[in-house]
């Protein structure tokens, strides 16, 4: 009797779709998953509804690939759906990792953010500056739409993950690797992110490393740039050092500093304030005042430093 | 009974740790609000630990060190210098405000300095009333 | 303008007895103990520092020296033995020869033989003068000491005084008025309006007489010796000139001869003290003697020793003959000692002493004058 | 994971701690603690009995920590780890907690104080959890010294060590030894000959076998720590040939001297211009000689020495060179004992005459008639040539101090004194040894008085003029110094590394090389095979700035690890 089929699942909460298409970019290789397993649910690519997962038994999916962070209660409820129903429920890619570029939004607060889209925006027409509530009654119906949370959540505040394969997206050969072990049944030790090294991405950076010795730092287009030289050391921001190798040191090959979507490394439990204290450490300057302006040429620090995990950090969200 | 600010302090051992002894020696009477953790050198002390201090519910951090010049491994105070302006501009994004992180010089000799600041900081901090990230965080798990 | 500096100057002053000047390295110990240094003068420093860098326009044009009364404090207290106290004595010989228009003076000092060989020739020449005057013109006998036919008779010797005055009064004030000139006349920045130099001439007359600001010395006596000797000396001399006839009088003339015989005392009693100091150098101020003090004392003490002499014998002896030798060489030792030892030796500061005081004190008001222009302070007055 | 037993013992201080701190609610709350085996109370922990209850309680209860809640850790943590070594137990894995410096002798109010005290013995308690065995490392001691410098500084350290039968391998980067004192001729305030001071040395260096004179050379590069330094000199021949040489020493002195102050560089005087103003090296060059005379060959009459050229004034050097003072005087003796007639000007600022015999000199040059002038030290004299009607080639213009008048002082020869200033290079050196020069350049103490001759960076010494201006006795008790300070290493044979110091995980770093330029002590090498960075435990002296600092968190900072001081942030919170 052929082996029982791989029945998988994938979601997309507070996302861009990007993971979504990493999956497919694994090209060829996603037939040879169709052959080992079923798809039974992928909002993007197949038409499978809530319903359907719903009717499934608990764990009946072996596999659950969740991508995207946890913004609002929809979010909220299919994760803890999937999580009910399969045996392995993955948060793949940054944002259900560390909460994405969607976690940046903690830095605001919910009025202001609703403000910004549905009341201080150019585009709508004085007198109809209407804000979406979870229960509205149009035309004699009540509407419900998901309740919008004050905060963004990353996958593993809601729900147990199992595993956490990091990246914006996570580079196609990883998401294949990660397939490949899930079909294998080689996966380490629940709760550890897979699909990344164990090493910075300055192991597998081809650039060449000597002083670190900042006296300024520069955009990239500022700057004619030595293409065999440690960025950081040109005074690009760089946050390669701070962030697990496994992308294939894809920004730092094509002349842009890492941003640090793969996350911190095992040792680091905070990767923007781990990487706020090697930068600063390697300011060159003994003067306060001139320690100030060299910082300066860093605009915003903050959404650099936490660009792809503030749900992620120490503080997780502001407290203004 | 007024609100009680919990602050710790991260002392340098060679200098504002001795300096604080120093106060004890000499009886300056100070708040209790500071409690002291001893590290080797203000370059041991890492921003995450004062953002790990403010979300395990402090009110206040202070962090201490040699005077530049005097840092008994030469260069240690200057990292600690560099480090703080690019942790209080994170702190300001995060709404933390400016008077619950500081950091200053204190030399061996100033039992009385670091006692003054002791009591500066806590009535600061005083003022400004609890930072409640911790709670804040325990409700975010909840109400969402 | 920048004033030269001349290191060989203090070779010169070493001839007129500074020694170790240049061990001062100006720690001020001298200026503190000094009872006269005080606001606008800084005594003895200033002096042994112009001095040391041989400023000699500068020591030329100043009254400190003048002012310092030899206490020796400044001396006991050098801790590298500069013998501040001594220098001032050899800077107010320099300033003695400086003052001294002939540069017999300097002579003098440089050469202290030299003064010594003028001395002797000057009292064989009075020796012969009165001899040759005394038997020669006057036909006196040996025997006859007063009155028709004495050897020496009172009109004479009155017109010997009034020589001798006459060229006292013109050397001394000559160099007086070079003093004054080198001191204050010349010295642009100290304008002295009229007013100033009559309020103080009183001050003459006082120091003349007093030596007042000797008296501010700790140790009283060397001021009560000097003054002794002074004041003695000045009635010898007014008895001599004005009171001579009555002294020859026949009949002792209590009123007068008293006198004498006190002034005999003060000069005898006074050199035989400064002597013997000397000899033991029992003060700081007698442990250097130039040669110079040594012969100005010995002059003043042969004079009075032979005055005593020539009276006892004429008085009390009625020995004419011996009374007229004792006069005789009572002249051999008076007439050098007025004429060489006042214009060109230690004497002459009989006149700079007091015109020192006076200018001194003209010289505060002037500088505390133009202070006072600038700032309202008291005027300092110096201790008249 | 051994089972944790934690051993609290809570000191009252006699009444110290006791007074302000409910030390039976302090008790209670450590003993409620995960962990913890036995808590008690006593009225002196660090006394014999205290000590030994703490090693009695281990052998018997097999605890595995102890945390000591007492005084100040800088008081007694050495008194504690020795109770716990004498109990069997690993010292390291022993906390204190300051209830008393920094508890209740600093709050009165008994509640608070208590409270405190139970947050700061939580800390040790929930620190103590993560503590981890350290045993210090021992490392060999090579018993050879490289000295560098062949100056009176070097070539004393060179003799004190040979004559202790140990290898020296003194590296001079000129042809000769002698340095600046064989370019002098007499030295103050004796007048002994600087010739017969280094003769007698050069013999001896050259007779000792445990010397290895290397001229013409210089140190390449230094590598290791103290104990196991590997230097590099490399030796110029004679046909420019280079010939580079390893050698394996144990400890360094550095004696390389001082510069002097190039006179040209203040126009005032017009040294370079006016050509009888010479500067007093030019003056020994004629002293040597045997012959004082103007360029122009005639003997001088007035000659005019000034000082402080370069020194103790705001626009050149504001610290004083020390030895011209005494130099000076030295020269208006030789002058005049060379020419009687000869008028010496001593155009001074301060008369620094402080050492033995210096005051003696001065009263002296004083008595043979010197003219001394002072003036003040931010105001300079002006040297400008004289009229031909005057009897001088030069006048000195310069306001006097003691007069406070303007004078001109004659000169028919000008000296300049020039002082001491730090060697161009000095920052090479100072980088290739790894020591730091303060802001005039010349090379950093550990202390100023506590420990002169040696420097931050273990096993590197500094002796004489190069760390600061001094006279030749100073160089020469320097130099025998930092000798002795080497013998005694030597004859302890090891060095003691003590156990806490940073450990860069191998499996960790990613060779970003954050961490290279950060350590002030080197103590960070980068193997460009491995790509991989690794401390060296003895360089290491466990600021922490490498740890923090690792943004990928692969340096463990042994004893103040990331997971202790976490649980010591909570601990102080909860």
């Amino acid at each position: 009797m052929a082996a029982k089929k791989l029945q998988i699942a994938l979601y997309w909460g507070a996302a861009c779709g990007g993971c979504d298409v990493a999956v497919l970019d694994t090209n060829e290789f996603i037939l040879d998953v169709a052959a080992v397993a079923d798809v039974r649910f992928w909002p993007i690519a197949v038409d499978g509804k809530y319903a359907d997962v719903e009717a499934m038994a608990d764990g009946e999916l072996d596999l659950a690939l969740f991508d995207g962070a946890v913004r609002n209660s929809e979010n909220e409820h299919v994760a803890k759906l999937l999580r009910a129903k399969s045996k392995v429920l993955v948060a793949f890619g940054s944002c259900a990792h560390m909460g994405g570029i969607p976690g940046l939004a903690n830095l605001v607060t919910k009025d202001e953010i609703l403000a910004t889209a549905y009341l201080a925006n150019a585009s709508i027409e004085p007198g109809s500056q209407t804000i979406p509530h979870a229960r509205s009654n149009v035309d004699g119906m009540t509407l419900e739409i998901p309740t919008f949370y004050r905060r963004v959540y990353r996958l593993s505040d809601v729900v147990d993950v199992d595993y956490f394969v990091p990246g914006c997206p996570p580079a196609p050969d990883q998401v294949k690797a990660v397939l490949l072990a899930v079909v294998k049944g080689e996966l380490p030790q629940r709760g550890s992110v897979v699909g990344a090294s164990e090493r910075a991405v300055c192991d597998d950076c081809k650039r060449t490393k000597s002083e670190k010795k900042v006296r300024s730092f520069h955009r990239p287009f500022e700057v004619i740039q030595d293409s065999s030289k440690c960025l950081l050391e040109q005074g690009i921001l760089c946050m390669g050092s701070a962030t697990r190798s496994g992308c294939g040191v894809r920004c730092p090959n094509s002349n842009q500093g890492c941003r640090g979507c793969y996350g911190p490394l095992a040792g680091v439990s905070d990767q923007g304030a781990k990487f706020l204290s090697a930068l600063a450490s390697i300011v060159d300057s003994k003067d306060p005042k001139e320690i100030e302006q060299i910082l300066d040429g860093l605009p915003d620090f903050t959404s650099f430093a936490y660009r792809f995990g503030l749900p992620a950090s120490t503080l997780q969200r502001s407290y203004r | 009974m007024s609100f009680e600010p919990k602050i710790v302090g991260f002392l340098c051992n060679w200098c504002s740790y001795t300096g604080a002894d120093l106060a004890g020696t000499s009886r300056i009477q100070y708040p209790p609000n500071i409690r002291v953790i001893r590290v080797m050198c203000s370059a041991r002390i890492e921003p995450e630990f004062v953002l790990r201090a403010l979300a395990a519910g402090a009110d206040g951090v202070l962090i201490c060190g040699c005077h530049p010049g005097d840092c008994h491994y030469s260069e240690g105070n200057y990292k600690a210098m560099r480090r703080y302006p690019l942790l209080k501009t994170l702190l300001k994004d995060y709404g933390v405000d400016d008077d619950r992180v500081r950091l200053e010089w204190v030399s061996a000799s100033e039992g009385q300095r670091f006692a003054d600041i002791v009591i500066d900081m806590t009535e600061r901090v005083r003022a400004l009333g609890p930072l409640r990230i911790k709670t804040d965080l325990q409700a975010d798990a909840v109400e969402r | 303008m920048a004033i030269r500096v001349n290191p060989k100057l203090i070779n010169e002053l070493e001839t007129y007895g500074a020694a170790d000047v240049q061990n001062c390295y100006h720690c001020g110990n001298c200026s503190a103990t000094c009872p006269f240094s005080k606001e606008p003068f800084v005594i003895p420093r200033r002096s042994m520092r112009h001095l040391q860098m041989g400023l000699e326009a500068k020591l030329k044009g100043t009254l400190e020296p003048w002012l310092c009364y030899y206490c020796g404090e400044c001396s006991q207290q050098c801790p590298r033995g500069a013998e501040p106290g001594e220098t001032m004595m050899s800077l107010r010989r320099w300033l003695t020869s400086r003052y001294d228009l002939t540069g017999v003076a300097r002579l003098f000092y440089r050469s202290w033989k030299a003064e010594l060989v003028a001395l002797i020739l000057v009292s064989l020449a009075t020796m012969t003068a009165f001899l040759v005057m005394g038997f020669g013109i006057g036909h006196g006998s040996l025997g006859v000491y007063a009155g028709a036919g004495a050897l020496f008779p009172d009109h004479l010797v009155h017109l010997l005084d009034l020589g001798l005055a006459a060229l006292l009064a013109s050397v001394l004030l000559t160099n007086a008025f070079r003093m004054w000139w080198f001191t204050t006349g010349s010295n642009r920045n100290l304008h002295i309006s009229l007013w100033l130099y009559v309020k103080n001439v009183f001050l003459l007359p006082y120091h003349f007489l007093t030596q007042a600001r000797y008296r501010q010395c700790e140790k009283k006596l060397p001021w009560l010796n000097h003054l002794a000797i002074f004041l003695s000396w000045v009635t010898m001399e007014v008895l001599v000139i004005v009171l001579l006839e009555r002294l020859h009088s026949a009949e002792t003339d209590w009123a007068v001869h008293a006198f004498g015989y006190l002034a005999t005392i003060g000069l005898l009693g006074g050199t035989a003290y400064a002597l013997l100091g000397r000899a033991r150098k029992s003060e700081t101020h007698y442990k250097h003697t130039h040669p110079t003090d040594l012969m100005f004392l010995i002059l003043i003490a042969g004079a009075a020793l032979t005055g005593i002499v020539q009276h006892a014998s004429y008085r009390w002896l009625g020995l004419d003959s011996v009374a007229n030798i004792a006069y005789l060489i009572h002249m051999m030792f008076v007439i050098p000692l007025l004429a060489v030892q006042i214009p060109f030796s230690k004497l002459s500061h009989l006149a700079y002493r007091p015109l020192a005081m006076y200018l001194a004190a003209v010289h505060a008001d002037a500088l505390t004058s133009r202070q006072a222009g600038a700032a309202e302070t008291e005027p300092v007055r110096l201790a008249a | 994971m051994e089972e944790i037993k934690i051993g609290v013992f809570i000191c009252n201080c006699g009444t110290n701690i006791a007074h302000h701190v409910d030390l039976d609610a302090v008790l209670e709350a450590a003993a409620a603690m995960p962990g913890v085996a036995v808590a008690r109370s006593y009225r002196y922990m660090c006394s014999n009995p205290g000590q030994e209850m703490i090693a009695r309680d281990i052998r018997e209860q097999q605890l595995n920590r102890v945390v000591v809640a007492a005084c100040s850790p800088r008081m007694h943590e050495k008194t504690f780890r020795g109770a716990c070594r004498n109990g069997g137990l690993n010292p390291y894995l022993c906390e204190m907690a300051n209830i008393r410096e920094q508890c209740s002798w600093v709050h009165s109010d008994r509640l608070a104080a208590t409270e405190k005290a139970k947050a700061l013995t939580s800390a040790a308690i929930r620190r103590v959890w993560h503590h981890e065995p350290l045993e210090s490392l021992t490392a060999e001691m090579c018993p050879a010294t490289l000295v560098i410098g062949g100056g009176i500084a070097g070539l004393t350290a060179a003799l004190e060590l040979a004559d202790a039968a140990h290898q020296v391998y003194l590296v001079e980067r000129t042809a000769a030894l002698g340095g600046n004192l064989a370019r002098v001729d007499l030295t103050a305030p004796h007048l002994d000959s600087a010739r017969d001071l280094l003769t007698e040395r050069f013999t001896r260096v050259g007779e000792n076998p445990w010397i290895t004179l290397m001229l013409n050379s210089e140190l390449q590069s230094l590598a290791g720590y103290v104990g196991n330094f590997a230097a590099v000199v490399r030796t110029k021949s004679d046909d420019d040939t280079v010939q580079e040489r390893k050698i394996d020493v144990g400890n360094v002195v550095v004696a390389t001297g001082y510069k002097e102050f190039n006179a040209d560089r203040i126009t005032h005087y017009g040294h370079g211009k006016l050509p009888n103003v010479v500067t007093s090296f030019e003056f020994e060059q004629m002293l040597r000689k045997g012959r004082i005379e103007t360029r122009d060959g005639r003997l001088p009459q007035y000659v005019a020495i000034i000082h402080c050229v370069g020194s103790r004034n705001k626009e050149f050097h504001g610290y004083c060179s020390r030895v011209c003072c005494m130099t000076a005087l030295k020269y208006a003796h030789e002058l005049k004992s060379a020419n009687p007639a000869c008028y010496v000007s001593d155009i001074y600022v301060d008369m620094h005459a402080f050492g033995k015999g210096h005051e003696d000199f001065y009263k002296h040059t004083s008595e043979v008639k010197t003219l001394f002038l002072m003036f003040d030290k931010n105001e300079r004299p002006v040297i400008r040539m004289a009229d031909p009607s005057d009897d001088c080639e030069m006048l000195i213009e310069v306001n006097e101090t003691l007069s406070r008048e303007r004078i001109e002082i004659p000169a028919d020869l000008v000296i300049l004194m020039v002082g001491m200033e730090a060697r161009a290079d000095s920052g090479e050196v100072a980088r290739l040894v790894n020591i730091s020069q303060d802001k005039d350049g010349w090379f950093m103490e550990s202390h100023p008085k506590l420990d002169p001759v040696a420097t931050t960076t273990d096993g590197i010494y500094i002796a004489g003029t190069c760390a600061a201006p001094k006279d030749i006795p100073d160089t020469v008790a320097q130099a025998r110094a930092a000798a002795a300070r080497i013998l005694g290493k030597i004859a302890k044979g090891k060095i003691e590394i003590d156990g806490v110091f940073a450990e860069v995980r191998d499996d960790r770093c990613s060779g970003c090389r954050m961490c290279n330029e950060l350590c002030p002590y080197s103590a960070i090498e980068f193997h460009l095979d491995t790509k991989r960075s690794q401390v060296i435990p003895a360089a290491c002296k466990a600021c922490g700035a490498c740890v923090a600092a690792c943004p990928s968190g692969a340096i463990k900072g042994r004893h103040f690890t990331m997971e202790q001081l976490h649980a010591q942030i909570d601990g102080v919170l909860a």
